[in-house]
């Protein structure tokens, strides 16, 4: 199958310090990815380099056979890259329902609208409550974000980017704060994805990385040091030194 | 600033909309029958009102940070004071030559700003206000420059209404745009495009993730502030039938900011409320003591800050919800 | 009771020309009692501290309508006075201008008077006393607005004529806070003599100090300007820098008269601080007298075109010497004083009359 | 060769001058986070306290400035304990609103007191008249003002980036709650940083008083300037201040001198390609990544 | 500062008019470990919040080391022995990383920031960047390594482990249990992984809507699973 999504020798540093070095990786049509590494090996600053946060010293971005790199981060989300941020970005005064609503609206080209009424419109209501009841959000859907613990505000996180609909969807440690027993939560999320969308997932929550994903790269040092199956990953003597420690379910996977 | 109400509570809010531009009517109705001497000065509390809400519309509902929204209004002054003294005489056509320049305006002035944040676009908007106040003065053969734009002299209103020593006319035409403007406005800010602002002022980077475009969002906004702004300078200007360079100035500009702030900035009644209480206050106590009111009203904007951070119509609303709370 | 409604800076940044107005106007009733001919003069101070049209307008109207003013005196910028003109006829009021000095207000309504001055009337004189004195060469330098404008035009028409030329003309920004560059490029114009126009106020000091500090005034550069320049309460802080300069005015508050000497001294009880002592004071008690005539003429009945009628060629002698009532423009005539600025017996510093034009009416009416 | 060092000079003295009174409110505002737009009112009270003490007592200009410094710290420390406390962490717009009722208290007070006329300060022999510098003549004033300038600003800046106590400051600024909950007691860090740019303030107001007068209006006149050159260097960066000051003092310098006419429209001109080209002011740092 | 034990009787507290938590009591001996568990939004970082100074209390006492600290400001407890690792990191963005742990020094000389580096080397690399250039697990280290070196009697940890690569979760976990173990510091430990939780403190504290829902060893939890799925959820343990 052909590439949905390519990154080409992409390069980044701040100052003097190559946070990305000549990383290259794509993607096909339901390619479940999870991308780990120790802190700081630069996972956030690749997803930020591939949605367009910010811009890469050197290298590509194919979406769709195109050429993006040049492309705005706005116009990366309306073809359909859409991340999640590590730490929660949310409208603390705004509702959960609230903010859906406006994600399907701006899918639909009307988020800018003057001359029409917010939350009007059955079709998205009822959409919108689909959303954060897959989530388990549907208790809180009308209260505002400020008041909602932490955990939810990370799965309002999930919902948002479900609600742009992605070709290519960028985790970035969704389940972090999420309380283990929730994680199923984002999983059953994930599971109901359609099978023609790739995920690529960052996360330090091992056990989810390997009940999600079927391939594995890992970055250490702004470079991919492994890529392969979850097993063997987790049987890879420098990913384990490095990364993983003694972490228990791997050596139950090995 | 926070209301613990979700923004655009579900439900119908025409029922409240109506009542609330009611309650102007009401009001202005009072004011004409309770100050029918001062109507001159009625009409300028509503010409100034309609700068402090466009500048709600990009402080309170965008976030953007601007001590320039005067440009705005003294573009609307000078565009319609200038086609007035070329010829232009009705009323409602100056009006809409005033909301027209405004309007283009909006959309310098967001083209500007919009290159900065916080404190720099601040800056911005001054030397934006100042430029235009310098343009201005420079200008004298089509503005009048520091002696004022004069010899404009509107016909009467639809044909029919003169406009008059006791400013009856103006008054009118003054308070019908306001509540034109005001339930407009009510509409826009929970629009989606309301939405989108709300959520830009709290964090853009947020907004673009959602793949919504935040400078092509502002610029509308902007554009859409300048012709409520420009309206008020137009109102000014026919109302006066001078414009000054203060139109045009930063100290109008910081003024129109304290009126907001003092109301309450992000809602649309805040901006109402402040204006009128802070131009009241200034205009009574300065006629019991012309010569040291100057530190009264000081007096009041630092007792407000102590006693009402939210500003006035958030003391208002607090005050009703406790009332409600109350069994 | 006659009332009479006064608007002026009485607060902000101009507080201290507000001042002068009420100063004036407590003398006058000072020293002529509070009514004329039975009738009681009732005054109503309103602020209006800066130059601001839309609130003038709303003063000016509720004077008229609430308070029931017959008369509407004061008013220091000329965007206010233009304001207030359009409505004069149909309130029936007479507006007696103490300050705004613009030529142009005079013709939007035939229901103003002033008893001010114009930057034309007291700088035209400067232009024969400079050739008098030996410049042939003058920059002239002044503040970006409708008065630095004017007073530019009026010497750069007159000092030509005197046969005189004027090498180079600068307008500068309202706020400027260092005058060092401008006063360095006067400097290297290589003029005999710069001519000045600023606002009366902080400018000033910063203006004079560069003259100095730029080595103009060792380099013999003369000091020409209209009197706003000196005006007697900003002396002080200029210091020992402004001794010399040579400005022209229509009154200086040392004028040597006994009817000045009674003015000043009313005023400066007044005021309160006689260091504060400036001439809008000037402006306001010869406002007060005309308005008084006007209220003698029509017994106090309210009658606009009456009253000015009546004041139309009024000739007294005021504190600052001889003036009349120009019957055709209802702009003051009078005499212009050139001056210069010195230090008197007692120490303090004044400027000294050293020359006077009399009979100036406003050159700029009839442009 | 002689205009362009002539323009040169007077450029570095207005910088200089510029830099000693926004100075105190680099500190307030971009360090702080405290929108003041009072600064020119206390800058304008150690004015008017430096010259009862030099013109009215008759005692000496450094008196006069040591007993404004003193005198404007002791009156803006129960401001600070009883009005600015409560809006440090308020949003910038309500202390917009609280620094300006306090600008409009100070002026009306002043004005009621000292009355609207000009306040000198008497200098001393040695900074009074004229310095010949070679190739033109300069008021010795304005070296003296230089030579505060550099020092105010060097002392500052190891005091802010080198010190304890300016990194506890810089700490509270950023995060108040998180920075008490590791000890450090962040009232009174506060305090302290407001006295030290109130005494700044009325520092720059003596010192500057040559170029902008003391009179009560003082307090609000130059409140845009103040707000422009601080801004424009960038939040809280002293070596950005100074920056801001020197280009902003060499561009109205110049252009006062080559286009007098046109001398605003250059400034403001300058200052918004200066923020287009520097959209978080010359020396201020990015705050956060995606 | 040597450990101190930790007594909390009848807190109450939480945000504005709403009161999040109520009656909570428990105590922590000197140099003990105590996890608190509870599933999302049930008060675990209202209560640590709260036993800082940072949310408003409505009720109730603390004490630490039997001195009474409910009436201090957050500063006074914290000189007072407690210490806070918060969730939201609260990294000072505007400073570097060693400035950042030189807030955290109280009145320890400068060198002890040597500390902190031991602990996480990444730190070192980065200890000119500032705040917000750290990526999550750095700003998470930074973070727990700033409190830590103003040696707390009391520690206060509200998911410390968020973030962090499994290694570094290792070392972090043997550096609190040494620290516990060897008298410096009783900790407090909120965790969202119940194994970690378990294997950490020998007592265990279940929060559910603001009250204290059970209160025994970790040992007993671990092996019950009913409540395990009735306080925490399904498939919390593996
Ligand atoms: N703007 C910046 N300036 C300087 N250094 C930066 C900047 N952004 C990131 N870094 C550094 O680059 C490195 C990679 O950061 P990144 O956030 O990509 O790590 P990460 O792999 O996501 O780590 P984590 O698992 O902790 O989230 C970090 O060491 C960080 O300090
Ligand atoms: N600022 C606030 N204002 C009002 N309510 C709040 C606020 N912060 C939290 N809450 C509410 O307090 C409750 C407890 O929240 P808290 O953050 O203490 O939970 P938690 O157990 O730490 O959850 P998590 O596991 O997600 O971190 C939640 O219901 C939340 O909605
Ligand atoms: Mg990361
Ligand atoms: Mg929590």
């Amino acid at each position: 199958m052909s590439a949905l999504f390519r990154i080409e020798h992409l390069s980044k540093q701040f100052g003097g310090l190559k946070v990305t070095r000549d990383v290259s990786l794509d993607l096909v049509p339901g390619d479940r990815v999870a991308l780990i590494g120790p802190n700081g090996a630069g996972k956030t600053t690749l997803v930020n380099l591939v949605t367009g946060q910010l811009r890469p010293d050197s290298g590509q971005v194919f979406f769709g056979g195109e050429d993006v790199t040049r492309l705005s981060d706005v116009a990366r989300v309306r073809k359909g890259l859409v991340r999640t941020f590590q730490v929660t970005r949310l409208f603390s005064e705004m509702t959960p329902d609230e903010h859906v609503t406006l994600t399907i609206l701006q899918r639909k080209g009307r988020a800018t609208r003057i001359l029409e009424r917010f939350g009007h419109d059955p079709a998205i209501e009822f959409e919108a409550a689909d959303i954060l009841s897959t989530l388990g959000l549907t208790e809180v859907a009308h209260r505002p974000v400020a008041e909602i613990a932490y955990g939810q505000q990370r799965l309002l996180e999930i919902a948002i980017a479900l609600a742009l609909r992605p070709r290519v969807l960028l985790l970035d440690e969704p389940a972090a704060g999420v309380p283990s027993s929730e994680t199923p939560r984002i999983e059953a999320a994930l599971a109901r994805l359609s099978s023609d969308l790739a995920v690529l997932l960052i996360e330090h929550d091992m056990d989810l990385v390997f009940r999600f994903a079927r391939k594995v790269v890992v970055l250490n040092g702004g470079e991919i040091v492994f890529t392969g199956a979850p097993d063997a990953a987790a049987a890879d003597p420098r990913v384990r030194e490095a990364y993983l420690g003694s972490y228990a379910h791997a050596s139950r996977v090995a | 600033m926070s209301e613990t109400r979700p923004l655009a509570a579900s439900g119908r809010r025409w029922p409240r909309d109506v009542i609330g531009l009611a309650a102007i009517a009401l009001a202005g109705g009072a004011g004409y029958v309770l100050f029918p001497d001062s109507l001159a000065f009625l009409t300028r509390i509503i010409s100034i009102a309609l700068l402090v809400l466009s500048l709600d519309l990009l402080i309170g509902y965008c976030g953007i940070a601007t001590l320039g929204q005067s440009a705005l209004y003294g573009a609307g002054a000078y565009a319609a004071g200038i086609a007035a003294v070329n010829g232009l005489t009705d009323p409602v056509a100056l009006i809409a030559v005033g909301a027209l320049a405004g309007g283009v305006a909006g959309l310098l002035m967001g083209a500007v700003l919009l290159r900065a944040h916080g404190l720099p676009q601040l800056v911005l908007s001054i030397a934006f206000v100042q430029l235009f106040h310098e343009m201005a003065n420079k200008a004298a053969s089509i503005t009048g420059g520091s002696d004022g734009l004069y010899g404009i002299a509107p016909g009467p209103l639809f044909g029919l209404f003169a406009f008059d020593l006791y400013g009856k006319t103006a008054f009118f035409a003054g308070l019908g745009l306001l509540l034109l403007v005001f339930a407009a406005l009510s509409f826009v800010v929970r629009s989606p495009f309301g939405m989108t602002c709300r959520g830009i002022k709290e964090d853009p980077l947020r907004i673009r993730a959602m793949g919504i475009g935040v400078r092509p969002t502002l610029i509308k906004m902007f554009a859409l502030s300048g012709a409520v702004a420009g309206m008020g300078g137009a109102l000014g200007a026919i109302a006066t039938q001078v414009v000054g360079l203060d139109s045009v100035s930063f100290e109008l500009s910081a003024n129109a900011l304290v009126m907001l702030v003092l109301g309450g900035f992000g809602s649309l009644y805040g901006a109402l409320i402040g204006t009128v209480i802070f131009l009241g206050v200034e205009h009574e106590v300065s006629a019991i003591n012309p010569f040291h009111w100057m530190t009264l009203v000081g007096v009041m904007l630092i007792a407000v800050v102590l006693f009402a951070p939210r500003g006035l119509y958030g003391v208002m609303t607090d005050a009703v919800a406790r009332w409600r709370g109350r069994p | 009771t006659v009332r009479v409604g006064i608007i002026g800076p009485f607060s902000g940044p101009f507080a201290l020309q507000g001042k002068n107005f009420q100063a004036g106007i407590e003398a006058y009733r000072a020293l002529n009692g509070k009514s004329v001919g039975g009738n009681e003069v009732e005054i109503i101070y309103r602020d209006l501290p800066t130059a601001n049209p839309q609130q003038a307008r709303a003063i000016a109207q509720e004077l008229v309508v609430k308070d029931k003013v017959q008369y509407l005196g004061g008013v220091y910028f000329t965007p206010d006075a233009l304001a207030i003109t359009p409505i004069l006829t149909q309130a029936n009021v007479p507006l007696v201008i103490f300050n705004a000095a613009t030529s142009a207000i005079m013709e939007q309504s035939p229901l103003v008077v002033r008893t001010s001055f114009t930057l034309w009337q007291t700088v035209t004189p400067l232009g024969k006393a400079a050739i008098e004195r030996g410049i042939r060469k003058v920059i002239t330098v002044v503040s970006d607005y409708g008065p630095g404008v004017d007073a530019e035009n009026a010497f750069k028409k007159a000092f030509p004529a005197a046969g005189g030329t004027v090498v180079e003309s600068i307008r500068m920004p309202m706020q400027t806070n260092d005058f060092s560059p401008i006063l360095q490029r006067v400097k290297d114009s290589g003029a005999d003599a710069v001519f000045a126009f600023l606002p009366s106020g902080p400018p000033t000091l910063g203006f004079v100090k560069a003259y100095n500090d730029n080595g103009l005034k060792a380099a013999g550069i003369k000091f020409l300007a209209s009197g706003d320049l000196t005006q007697e309460s900003d002396l002080p802080a200029l210091g020992d820098g402004a001794l010399g300069l040579v400005t022209s005015y229509h009154y200086a508050v040392s004028h040597d008269s006994p009817e000045n000497k009674i003015f000043v001294e009313a005023a400066r009880k007044a005021i309160g601080n006689p260091a504060e002592l400036s001439f809008p004071a000037i402006g306001a008690y010869d406002g007060m007298f005309v308005i008084s005539k006007m209220i003698e003429a029509t017994g106090g009945k309210q009658d606009a075109a009456k009253a000015v009628e009546a004041v139309k060629g009024l000739a007294w002698i005021s504190p600052r010497g001889p003036v009349s009532i120009d019957p055709k423009t209802r702009h003051v005539t009078q005499t212009i004083y050139l001056r210069e600025v010195a230090k008197d017996a007692s120490g303090q510093y004044i400027n000294k009359e050293i020359e006077s034009f009399p009979g100036q009416t406003d050159p700029g009416l009839v442009k | 060769m002689q205009t362009v060092l002539s323009i040169a000079v007077d450029a570095f003295a207005y910088g200089m001058v510029l830099f000693i009174i926004c100075i105190g409110l680099s500190v307030t505002m971009g360090l702080m986070q405290v929108v003041n737009l009072a600064h020119g009112g206390f800058a304008m009270i150690g004015g008017y306290i430096a010259s009862y003490v030099a013109r009215d007592m008759g005692l000496g200009y450094a008196a006069a400035v040591l007993a404004a410094i003193i005198g404007t710290i002791a009156i803006a420390i129960p401001l600070e304990r009883f009005l600015y406390r409560r809006v440090y962490a308020q949003p910038q717009l309500i202390q917009v609103l609280m620094t300006i009722g306090i600008t409009f208290c100070i002026i009306g007070i002043t004005n009621y007191i000292f009355g609207p006329t000009l306040k000198t300060i008497p200098l001393p022999a040695a900074l009074s008249g004229p310095v010949d510098i070679g190739f033109r003549t300069i008021a010795a004033h304005r070296l003296f003002v230089m030579v505060c300038g550099l020092a105010v600003a060097l002392g500052l800046w190891l005091l802010i980036e080198r010190t304890a106590f300016g990194i506890r400051l810089r700490a509270a600024v950023d995060n108040a709650a998180m920075t008490s909950a590791l000890g450090v007691r962040t009232e009174f860090v506060y305090a302290v940083a407001f006295a030290l740019a109130m005494g700044l303030a009325a520092f720059g107001g003596v010192v500057g008083a040559e170029f902008l007068p003391i009179e009560p209006y003082y307090a609000l006149r130059y409140m845009v300037t103040f707000l422009v050159v601080v801004s424009v260097g960038g939040a809280g960066s002293i070596s950005g201040a100074l920056a801001a000051c020197l280009l902003l003092g060499a561009v109205d310098t110049t252009g006062r001198y080559l286009f007098p006419d046109f001398g605003n429209f250059f400034f403001y001109l300058a200052v918004i390609v200066i923020v287009c080209a520097f959209p978080r002011g010359l020396l201020g740092r990015e705050q956060a990544r995606g | 500062m040597p450990a101190a034990s930790l007594e909390v009787l009848g807190l109450s507290a939480g945000y504005g008019p709403t009161v999040i938590l109520e009656d909570v009591s428990f105590s922590v001996p000197a140099g003990g470990r105590l996890s608190v568990l509870g599933r999302n939004g049930m008060g675990k970082t209202t209560l640590l919040m709260a036993l800082m100074g940072l949310t408003k209390r409505t009720g109730g006492e603390i004490r630490v080391g039997g001195a009474d600290v409910t009436a201090m400001n957050a500063t006074a407890r914290a000189i007072a022995g407690l210490g806070l690792v918060p969730q939201a990191r609260e990294v000072f963005k505007s400073l570097t990383v060693e400035e950042n742990l030189f807030v955290g020094l109280k009145e320890r000389p400068r060198s002890a920031i040597a500390e902190a580096y031991a602990m996480f080397p990444r730190l070192a690399e980065r200890r000119r960047n500032l705040g917000w250039q750290l990526s999550g697990g750095e700003q998470q280290m930074l973070s727990t390594a700033r409190t830590i070196l103003g040696r707390p009697s009391v520690l206060l940890l509200d998911e410390p482990l968020e973030g962090l690569a499994p290694v570094i979760c290792d070392e972090l976990m043997a550096v609190l249990t040494r620290l516990a173990d060897s008298g410096e510091m009783t900790i407090l430990f909120v965790e969202q992984r119940l194994d970690s939780a378990l294997n950490f403190a020998e007592r265990v504290v279940i929060l559910e809507r603001g009250r204290i829902a059970w209160t025994g060893t970790s040992d007993t939890l671990r092996d019950d699973h009913t409540l395990i799925e009735r306080y925490i959820g399904v498939g919390a343990l593996h």
